[in-house]
């Protein structure tokens, strides 16, 4: 075959459903494209759903992730393929086969409800992993309560196949005779995300972790999470006791080349520690003291400062920069910890508890996956990428993301991700929508002007409703009610049989509404309103009554009292089922186009990426050249070439054909909502249009500068400069540089102060990759660098340890203690500086100076005013959400990407610039947005224009439209109701949650009704 | 706008003590814009009413309507044939709708609901500060654009009196003080010549120490 | 300044160019002369006029009216203060006429407290004119002999018109112009609020002879001594438009309790005497809150005795 | 108060956190009082003053709102507006004679069953102790 003939296929395969896994494949089968997701384990959600709480917002980690694995489990796009591994990948780019091996589960997840009966009745207990083993969990078991997909998995380990649960599930799910299979599929690229394990303290015997009241970091979110072992109640596993005094070590596992051999920094332990103290002390019902024995705080992401700032001076949280060297069991279940202050001095310290931040180490999968898809690992056995193609590995058409290729957090995984999903998908463009499925749908029965008839779907849930509540008793009692025309009960309401003979009932009896009474609409809602639309009801004429999760699981002693709950419950759903609309969700048109402000790197490579994906984009630089800040760097962390990377960059954004590029040119008005907005653009200069674009998605690229220090010097004197001064130097008179022979890097110049009080991220890289390169050139030279922290996270650490054994000196300062510079009459320039561990004042007379100068977003206030996005105090743009929505904004269609958003260095940049590519991929590549359903509608004649709506609503989406009424647009619209409920005139319902509706459900639970005729 | 608090229910209950079968009246004007008698308010009365009375085991009937407004008769005019039905009636405008719909309904008792307040507008959601002073002879530019007639306590011509403190009035820390913010900005402004002149005892007739007024426009009055 | 616009005893002890001393008295809350007549008999001889208040902090007590004539048939000068918070222009005028045909020559044209923090926060403020207007009223009626709308008076009435003047409210920048616009108004003489913030009188006297502000009219310095170390903290936060520097609370604090009041007195007498220094000043007002047994003391300790008798 | 009183306690939960935390409270299996009946609602901020007041008025004997800890609304900011209401009834409560003690507001993630069924016995019990709602029914 000639590559123009190559086979181009319309399906994924990710491998790892953690959350990078989840977003990777949300956003390609969002964008068209056929996902097979698959994970070793038996549910989705990896490490983060077991975390208790994510900084630096303290969000409860459940609660954020788990509409992620709703979403992944229900989508029509999505195969989750749980307890599975990649075998093998044959083929090339554009055209794999991959073997997959899909370990037996012994319960069928098709069949299994998740009803749990099985578990009830399993005599077999085995450690709980989910609790990292602080509890026991049965053999046949569900790894979380949230799990995707809903449905247990038997552990043959601990069975002991006695055939109990065989016997009770009703739904006939269990298989003992499951067998190891092997399936093929057909994927046009892969996405690695297999994500990181914790590193295990008992691989080295330095922490006394055998004893119980030593427990690693994620047991301590297991502990302080309020489904975890203890509840949510604070105690050491010892003795169950409050503890009073705990103490975190940081480094467990990384930085460490003798103990745990990693030389790597884990980026994200500092801070989780920081998090655990402030939440450990919520969780306290006394006075918690806690402290955290640390190398360097590495308080280095978006925030992070400031929650460090805010644990230490308002929360009281100790922190303590010292190697703890020995910790020690002594009596009543403590442990003492000796250690050495910076001073010099020997403390002993008893602690009640201690925490072990252990770093991560890469999945045991890692490994694995390289070896079979013969790919490169770098020196800690991570997936070894590099900085200009951040995503991709060392084979065509495979990807990863995630902390499969380093240490990261959350948000930079979930960034890595979408990027990953853009990447992996924009030479398969041309096979978008060809291996998707789309639902075949009746057309909807028209009721309007009908009385409502409304059929009862009682549910046993084999026993789990039947078993506790008199389900004859609650079916006879609905055929009491008003309207009710149709009651059935049935052994499993979800089962296949029972969803199809649902539609048959609907057909035969006319029923225009639908009540199941079963479980909780969180996990089941999507389902049957998928079967009453195939049966020609619209999807929202359903209610449910939850008899199960908020009934008879939980009033199992009291079975009248849950029957006669559940008839109130029928009751009410019922009540409010005579109300209930259709709502019909109208079809916006999509523009397939994109538009970029800002020709930087970031928004280059989003411009890059969206022609790509086969979208036209309009790139608009207010400046007449493209490139940005790149044009002042000379390398990436790693060595990578930058200006080579630049020109190439440049030079394909200018050819390609789905780029228009628009310099000198500034946005003046902006218009429309997701799918197709209006911008106007004019020269900035003559201040004349350049044109009016229409497009689908916009990303907002606008940037960052490098701070001009005040004070230092600078600016006087040519042996003081910045970084990029340096960088300029050494490009163009490298003698300059070269002649000094001492050299002083003065770190956090403008950053981490009370004007700035964030850490600029890549200055610490910055100054080691300099030092580096300065003492292999000339390694006479003395370099000195003055740190208040050494912030080189993740594989940067290695230039840390180069720099050392290069012989670069570093000379920590306290904030309160800046070097301090000083020009003698000769013009002799002296630093001086108090070293801590002499104790005393070092006076340096170097040849240069370099600052480290924060840096600064680019001021954009008009264009940010005219976008309505919101910036912080410091003047970056703010995300949706910190941690799941990191290339987002609030505003539906909009996205950020680069230094606008925060600090970073330049593979982080293209990263987040490709994930904003993929997220506006997943509305450009529509051929329309659906829009309505569960949002505000506005009644004009009821609108007293009062501006309250205006007002308080959380997105600033309603406005006054020039008919003279509130305007809120569904496309908009986030459905939460805040509006309706202030609303003086009553003007603003919120559709299926209407007044009506819910004060008709209200009454029902007080009123008994009159019997039906 | 017009803006008012409701009255406190009891007050409102003991009005209606007697009474078995009530009309609540909202208005879409003013009171509805600073949410304190728009149908929302009505409802919400209406059941505290209700709850009210059913706890005192004397239930009664209580219904809301809403009008588009209680100061113009031809909305009025649009309860003819309801508010005969009721025993008693409660307006939650301002205090024209009580008056007007007792001019309209001589026969009928009506009541307020609301405590009407000021000349004012919403400074952000659910808080409204008074603006004018309704003193019929307006003087804001003198002052640029702040009225010291409404919004200094003492209605001083030549402020700030030496209560003024920290841009604060005397009377409490929560209140601007609005000479305050003139002088300051009079300075900003390299204006502060204007403070200089005499302003004259100020002519109260056109305020309500006139009388109660009128406004009559010839060429649309008939 | 040879020509007297009132004769008051004040006008003349000023237009001589002694250094004035006046002092204050709060009239009873109720009918009893004889605690009006403990509190004005210690003033005797001790200062060369008595500021009788108006129903200070908006608490009612006898009409500053009554009380002044009361002090009238005593032998003792009152200034009559009147605010405009409890009057209208009417009964102002009528009010001045009748101060003026009981003896009453000198009168101190106030604002008023608000009602707000007074004994009747119920009732309803008049401010039908204010402070500024007041002045420019007084001076009209005596000047012209005409009332605000211009009719002739019979016999108009010769007021010594006084105004205050707070050099510590805010904003400290107008607070000079304001008191060149109350002298511009008709102001004769200026009474000042309570100082202890003396740096920053010296910043706000020195505006005022400048401006030629002290050539134009006279200004009394008010001073109150502290009774304790409470009332120096309740007048630091709690008086609206009080300047109570920390020092000044520390000097209190740093002496044995019982000697406190002591201080206070020291305190004041040492701002005394740096007002008799202190250019454009041309008295002292003694502010001595329910204190005025005490003024004798502090007057002798002040070294302002004997008053002049012109 | 008599022993057998069963009050009849109406919940309008978030669906985002409260509703989940009551799902998870099943899911662990853990016991309540029956009493409670939730009214699943998209976020507490739709809870109208008038839904709390309607079920007092019905005869509820407790009501109470469930939504998001504070700072981690999913709509932002509606549980404190949602809290704002629950007071003002409160108040309206106490001015009718009727103990406020009756209309709650509670704060919880979605993590927390085990929160939600103690919540459920705080109120259960709480209404015990207070007996009967003293709001006579009207019939029809």
């Amino acid at each position: 075959m000639t590559l123009a003939e190559k086979r181009k296929l319309g399906s994924v395969l990710v491998v790892g459903a953690g959350v990078a896994g989840i977003q990777a494949s949300l956003d390609m089968a969002n964008s068209g494209f056929y996902v097979h997701l698959v994970d070793r384990s038996p549910s989705v959600g990896g490490i983060m759903a077991q975390l208790d709480k994510t900084f630096p917002t303290n969000d409860c980690a459940m609660c954020v992730i788990s509409p992620f694995l709703v979403e992944v489990g229900r989508h029509l796009n999505i195969h989750v393929i749980p307890c599975s591994e990649l075998e093998r990948l044959d083929g090339e780019k554009g055209d794999f086969k991959a073997t997959i091996v899909n370990h037996p589960r012994y319960i069928d997840t098709e069949k299994c409800t998740g009803c749990g009966q099985c578990r009830q009745v399993c005599p077999v207990v085995a450690i709980n992993e989910f609790n990292c083993g602080l509890d026991l969990r049965k053999a046949t078991y569900i790894p979380y309560p949230q799990a995707v997909p809903l449905a247990y998995a038997i552990d043959r380990n601990a069975c002991i196949g006695c055939g109990m649960c065989e016997k009770v599930c009703l739904a006939g799910a269990v298989t003992y005779d499951d067998k190891t299979k092997i399936t093929e599929l057909e994927v046009g690229s892969v996405i690695l995300a297999p994500g990181g394990e914790m590193y295990d303290p008992k691989e080295a015997d330095s922490w006394s972790y055998s004893h119980p009241n030593v427990v690693t970091s994620l047991e301590f979110e297991r502990i302080l999470s309020a489904s975890g072992p203890y509840r949510g109640h604070l105690m050491r596993p010892y003795d169950r006791e409050e503890p009073e005094k705990i103490a975190w070590l940081q480094c467990v596992g990384s930085r460490d080349i003798n103990r745990a051999k990693n030389s790597h920094c884990s980026s994200v332990c500092c801070m989780y520690a920081i998090k655990q103290t402030m939440i450990a002390k919520e969780h306290s019902a006394h006075e918690l003291d806690t402290a955290i024995f640390y190398m360097d705080m590495r308080t280095y992401g978006k925030d992070f400062d400031k929650y460090y700032s805010r644990a230490k001076e308002e929360r009281g949280v100790r922190f303590i920069r010292s190697r703890v060297h020995s910790i020690e069991p002594v009596e009543n279940g403590n442990l003492r910890l000796r250690y050495v202050k910076e001073s010099g001095e020997s403390v002993e310290e008893i602690f009640n508890m201690v925490v072990l931040s252990v770093g991560f180490k890469p999945s045991s999968g890692v490994e694995t996956i390289a070896k079979k898809l013969g790919l490169t690992l770098n020196e800690q056995h991570f997936f070894r990428t590099g900085d200009i193609r951040p995503v991709a590995t060392s084979r065509d058409g495979v990807y990863v993301c995630g902390v499969s290729h380093g240490p990261k957090d959350i948000p930079q995984s979930v960034m890595e991700a979408s990027a990953a999903a853009s990447v992996a998908t924009s030479d398969l463009s041309s096979a978008r929508w060809s291996a998707t499925r789309t639902p075949q749908l009746p057309p909807e029965t028209d009721f309007s002007k009908m009385v409502p008839r409304i059929g009862v779907f009682v549910c046993n849930c084999g026993i789990n409703i039947g078993g506790v509540a008199d389900v004859p008793a609650i079916r006879e009692y609905a055929k009491t009610l008003p309207h009710v025309v149709h009651v059935e009960d049935n052994l499993f309401t979800c089962s296949q049989d029972t969803q199809e003979r649902m539609k048959q009932v609907i057909r035969e009896k006319n029923i225009n509404r639908v009540v199941v009474a079963s479980c909780s609409p969180r996990t089941h809602e999507p389902l049957f309103q998928e079967t009453i639309r195939e049966a020609g009801l619209n999807k929202y004429l359903f209610e449910m009554a939850n008899i199960r999760d908020q009934n008879t699981w939980v009033h199992k002693n009291n079975p009248d009292l849950a029957t006669a709950k559940a008839k109130d419950l029928v009751r009410m759903a019922v009540a409010k089922a005579e109300y209930i609309e259709p709502l019909h969700q109208v079809k916006l048109d999509v523009k397939p186009a994109v538009l970029i402000v800002g020709g930087g790197v970031a928004g280059m490579e989003a411009a890059l990426g969206a022609a790509e994906q086969g979208f036209q984009a309009y790139l608009v630089e207010k400046t007449d050249t493209l490139g940005g800040m790149a044009h002042q760097l000379r390398k990436t962390w790693q060595g990578e070439d930058i200006p080579a990377y630049l020109e190439r960059l440049i030079k394909d954004v200018t050819n390609h054909s789905k780029i228009q590029i628009f310099l000198n040119t500034k946005p003046v008005h902006f218009t429309g909502t997701i799918g197709s907005f209006t911008t106007t653009l004019n020269d900035i200069h003559t201040g004349n249009p350049n044109g009016i674009i229409e497009h689908g998605a916009a990303i907002l690229a606008t940037g960052g500068r490098e701070y001009r220090p005040e004070g230092y010097q600078y600016g006087n004197r040519p042996d003081v400069m910045t970084h990029l001064d340096l960088d300029q130097a050494m490009k163009d008179t490298p003698a300059t540089v070269m002649n000094a022979d001492t050299i002083v890097f003065i770190q956090c110049v403008g950053s981490r102060n009370s004007d700035r009080p964030y850490c600029s991220r890549v200055c610490c890289t910055h100054t080691l990759k300099n030092a580096i390169e300065l003492k292999k050139i000339k390694p006479g030279m003395n370099i000195f660098v003055m740190y208040r922290d050494v912030r080189s996270y993740g594989f940067r650490e290695s230039l840390y340890q180069e720099a050392r054994a290069l012989g670069v000196h570093f000379i920590r300062f306290d904030p309160e203690n800046p070097p301090q510079m000083n020009i003698a009459e000769n013009n002799i320039l002296t630093i001086t500086v108090t070293d801590h561990i002499l104790q005393r004042p070092i006076v340096i007379s170097p040849d240069l100076v370099v600052l480290a100068a924060a840096v600064l977003p680019n001021e954009n206030k008009e264009l940010f005013e005219l976008f309505k996005v919101p910036v912080n105090a410091e003047g970056f743009l703010v995300e949706a959400h910190a941690k799941l929505r990191p290339v987002d904004f609030g505003s539906e269609g909009l996205f950020l990407a680069g230094l606008a958003h925060y600090p970073k260095s330049i593979d982080e940049s293209i990263a987040q610039a490709r994930a904003a590519v993929s997220r506006a991929v997943t509305i450009v590549s529509k051929d329309g947005i659906m829009v309505g359903g569960v949002v505000a509608a506005v009644n004009p004649d009821r609108c007293a224009v009062c501006c309250t709506c205006v007002r308080a609503c959380p997105y600033g989406i309603p406005f006054i439209g020039n008919e003279g009424h509130a305007v809120i647009q569904q496309a908009e619209c986030h459905g939460c109701g805040v509006c309706v409920s202030e609303c003086p005139g009553k003007a603003i319902t919120l559709q299926h949650f209407t007044d009506q509706q819910l004060i008709a459900k209200t009454r029902a639970l007080f009123y008994q009704p009159a019997m039906n005729e | 706008m017009i803006v008012a608090d409701r009255k406190p229910l009891v007050e409102i209950q003991e009005m209606v003590a007697n009474s078995r079968k009530i009309l609540v009246i909202g208005c879409k004007g003013c009171v509805t814009v600073c949410n304190v008698g728009g149908l929302k308010e009505a409802e919400i009365l209406a059941s505290s009413l209700r709850i009210g009375r059913n706890k005192n085991g004397k239930p009664m009937e209580i219904d809301e309507t809403v009008l588009e407004r209680q100061c113009d008769p031809e909305y009025i005019a649009q309860l003819k044939d309801k508010v005969g039905n009721y025993d008693a009636v409660i307006s939650m405008a301002c205090g024209v709708g009580p008056q007007f719909l007792s001019e309209a309904y001589p026969e009928q008792k009506f009541f307020p609901a609301v405590n009407t307040k000021f000349f004012g507008g919403a400074v952000q959601h659910g808080i409204w500060e008074e603006r004018c002073a309704g003193c019929g002879t307006c003087v804001i530019h003198h002052y640029d654009g702040l009225c010291p007639i409404a919004r200094c306590s003492k209605s001083l011509q030549h402020g700030p009196c030496g209560g003024s403190s920290k841009g604060k009035c005397e009377i409490a820390n929560d209140v601007v003080c609005i000479w305050d913010l003139i002088v300051r900005k009079k300075m900003e402004q390299g204006r502060l010549d204007d403070l200089r002149l005499f302003q004259p005892a100020k002519d109260w007739r056109t305020a309500r120490d006139g009388g109660p007024r009128r406004s009559i426009r010839e060429e649309l009055a008939s | 300044m040879s020509e007297l616009k009132s004769g008051s005893n004040l006008e003349k002890v000023l237009k001589a160019g002694h250094f004035a001393f006046t002092g204050e008295c709060g009239p009873p809350r109720g009918a009893n002369i004889d605690h009006l007549k403990e509190k004005y008999e210690p003033l005797k001889g001790m200062v060369d006029a008595v500021n009788v208040t108006d129903n200070q902090t908006a608490v009612v007590r006898m009409s500053s009216m009554a009380a002044s004539a009361l002090l009238v048939q005593a032998g003792l000068e009152p200034n009559y203060q009147m605010v405009c918070r409890d009057r209208n222009r009417l009964a102002m005028m009528s009010d001045i006429l009748g101060a003026y045909s009981l003896g009453i020559r000198n009168m101190l044209c106030l604002s008023g407290d608000h009602q707000k923090f007074g004994d009747h926060p119920q009732s309803k403020n008049v401010y039908d004119i204010d402070s500024m207007q007041l002045i420019s009223m007084v001076k009209k009626m005596r000047d012209e002999g005409k009332f605000l709308n211009e009719d002739e008076i019979d016999v108009p009435p010769k007021m010594f018109i006084g105004a205050a003047s707070n050099p510590f409210g805010d904003p400290f920048e107008f607070r000079i112009y304001r008191l060149a616009n109350k002298i511009a108004a008709g102001a004769d003489f200026i009474q000042t609020q309570c100082i202890y913030n003396m740096p920053k009188f010296r910043e706000f006297i020195k505006k005022a002879v400048d401006m030629g502000l002290t050539e134009k009219c006279f200004l009394l310095a008010g001073v109150t001594p502290m009774k304790s170390v409470g009332m120096a903290k309740y007048m630091k936060s709690r008086v609206p438009g009080m300047d109570v520097p920390d020092e000044i609370i520390k000097r209190l604090q740093g002496v044995d309790k019982k000697e406190v009041a002591d201080e206070g007195i020291r305190i004041a007498c040492e701002q005394i005497e740096e007002f008799k220094e202190m250019k454009g000043v041309a008295g002292v007002h003694l502010m001595a809150i329910e204190w005025e047994h005490r003024v004798p003391e502090i007057a002798e300790r002040a070294g302002v005795l004997p008053r002049p008798v012109i | 108060m008599s022993q057998d009183f069963e009050p009849q306690i109406l919940a309008f939960c978030c669906k985002y956190c409260a509703y989940a935390a009551a799902d998870l409270a099943g899911s662990m299996r853990l016991n309540y009082p029956p009493n409670i009946k939730v009214i699943q609602v998209p976020c507490t901020g739709r809870v109208d003053i008038i839904f709390l007041l309607r079920a007092i008025e019905e005869g509820a004997d407790g009501v109470y709102v469930a939504g998001c800890l504070e700072g981690e609304c999913h709509f932002v900011g509606g549980n404190l507006r949602a809290r704002k209401r629950v007071n003002y009834v409160k108040k309206t409560l106490a001015e009718l004679g009727i103990e406020p003690e009756r209309v709650e507001m509670f704060n919880l993630s979605s993590a927390m069953g085990p929160r939600f069924a103690e919540i459920a016995i705080e109120m259960t019990d709480r209404i015990k102790k207070l007996g009967p709602t003293p709001v006579c029914r009207l019939a029809g």
